[in-house]
């Protein structure tokens, strides 16, 4: 198995998803990873003051639908790049600042590949995966809105940007 | 009996909602089970309405007058927020 | 410190590397990383055939010069995107097939800044760091030709890639 | 005196070369030093008139052109191949 998809509440260990990544192939000359963590504020939400600390963030997710979801976007970064493997893994339930939310681990020959395929699925994961945070800062409780630019940087790889 | 699901902020609107209605089959869309949710929960119908709003059937996304069967799993998807 | 220059014979510890980005502010939101691993070929070896397992790689560097530099085009990065905290870590002397090569990391508050300025310190470095590469297979050493995509890459952001 | 540097595959070309050659300041280049490098080691003068080849002065990259004095520290870079 040269690809991973998983969507849990535990924490993931970015040393352990590189050492899988890193192994898969003698060939395997780069490995490009992306964390995303917890920032302690959240300037997209409209209600609650964009420089008030946020106590935590839930993750809601439909489950099955989101693990096909992020499967296919695999698929389609397959038919753009050469990837020996990717990993991706989305935690959901609540987190708390600086904690991981989400991660993206690609293993290609060259560098290119590795840096364009991550970020796309990253631009990807973050329109079309089934994923959806509530922030809970000085006990009021928000959904997030949809950012724009995650759109934008989206619709880029039907565009220019798929080389 | 269509399962119905509800996803972030739709599903605090839909607190009080029946998750299964019974449909004949083929006969319901999810544009009229939208219409008949709007008769008896009417903030939760006018978020459903928001053009971004999708659905899907069975875990794909659907068009609004997607017939609906016996067994189907019906979800209102607001905008996703991950990542 | 925030930004981190060396050029060592010993291994590094992705993990590690990790935990000092992700711990440089709670605003960072983001982590991208870059390793480069030394492939079981190299297909830009003109001598050499191209399917042959190397046996090592030998990398020479001008002490000195080479900090300099990098720390040179951290600070160009700087210049371009708002970052929290770089590193770059370059190995020398002699290296077998799948050891570590380089290593480079960013924090940021947004994904699409540690993607671009990750790519850019690599682009960099790939052609302005004074390295040197030999390459030892089948008992014949060859230093390694620049490839032209390198200084292709490199001069892209000077021109539509900066943004 | 002036220390000579050679790095990558000049080095090897350079191994009978010495390291330290004596001028008058000011008055010595990097271009002057290859033409007269040229008159013992052909094989290395080649390879250091190749386009692709860069001089440093302390570290820094300069012209063919710029005056070397004494205690400078002149280096031949062959194309890189880091990363």
């Amino acid at each position: 198995m040269t690809d991973l998809v998983c969507v849990q509440t535990d924490d993931f260990d970015l040393a352990g998803e590189y050492r899988r990544l890193r192994d898969l192939s003698s060939r395997v000359g780069a490995v490009v990873t992306f964390c995303g963590l917890v920032r302690d504020f959240e300037s997209s939400s409209s209600e609650i003051d964009p420089d008030a600390p946020i106590n935590n963030l839930t993750l809601q997710h439909y489950p099955g639908m989101t693990e096909a979801l992020l499967a296919e976007i695999i698929e389609q970064a397959k038919t753009r790049w050469s990837l020996y493997g990717v990993t991706v893994i989305h935690r959901i339930g609540t987190l708390a600042p600086n904690d991981q939310i989400v991660f993206v681990g690609v293993a290609t020959e060259h560098r290119k590949q590795a840096f364009d395929a991550a970020q796309f699925l990253m631009d990807y994961l973050k329109t079309q995966a089934t994923l959806w945070k509530k922030v809970t800062a000085k006990g009021k409780e928000q959904w997030l809105d949809a950012k724009g630019s995650d759109d934008d940087a989206a619709a880029e790889w039907g565009e220019s940007r798929n080389d | 009996m269509i399962d119905l699901l509800f996803f972030g902020r739709l599903g605090d609107l839909a607190a009080e909602v029946d998750r299964s209605v019974t449909c004949v089959d083929g006969r319901a869309t999810p544009l009229a089970i939208r219409e008949w949710l709007a008769t008896e929960h009417q903030s939760l119908a006018k978020e459903l309405s928001e053009p971004q709003v999708l659905v899907s059937v069975n875990k794909m996304i659907v068009k609004w007058d997607q017939p609906l069967f016996d067994g189907d799993e019906l979800a209102f998807l607001p905008p996703v927020t991950g990542g």
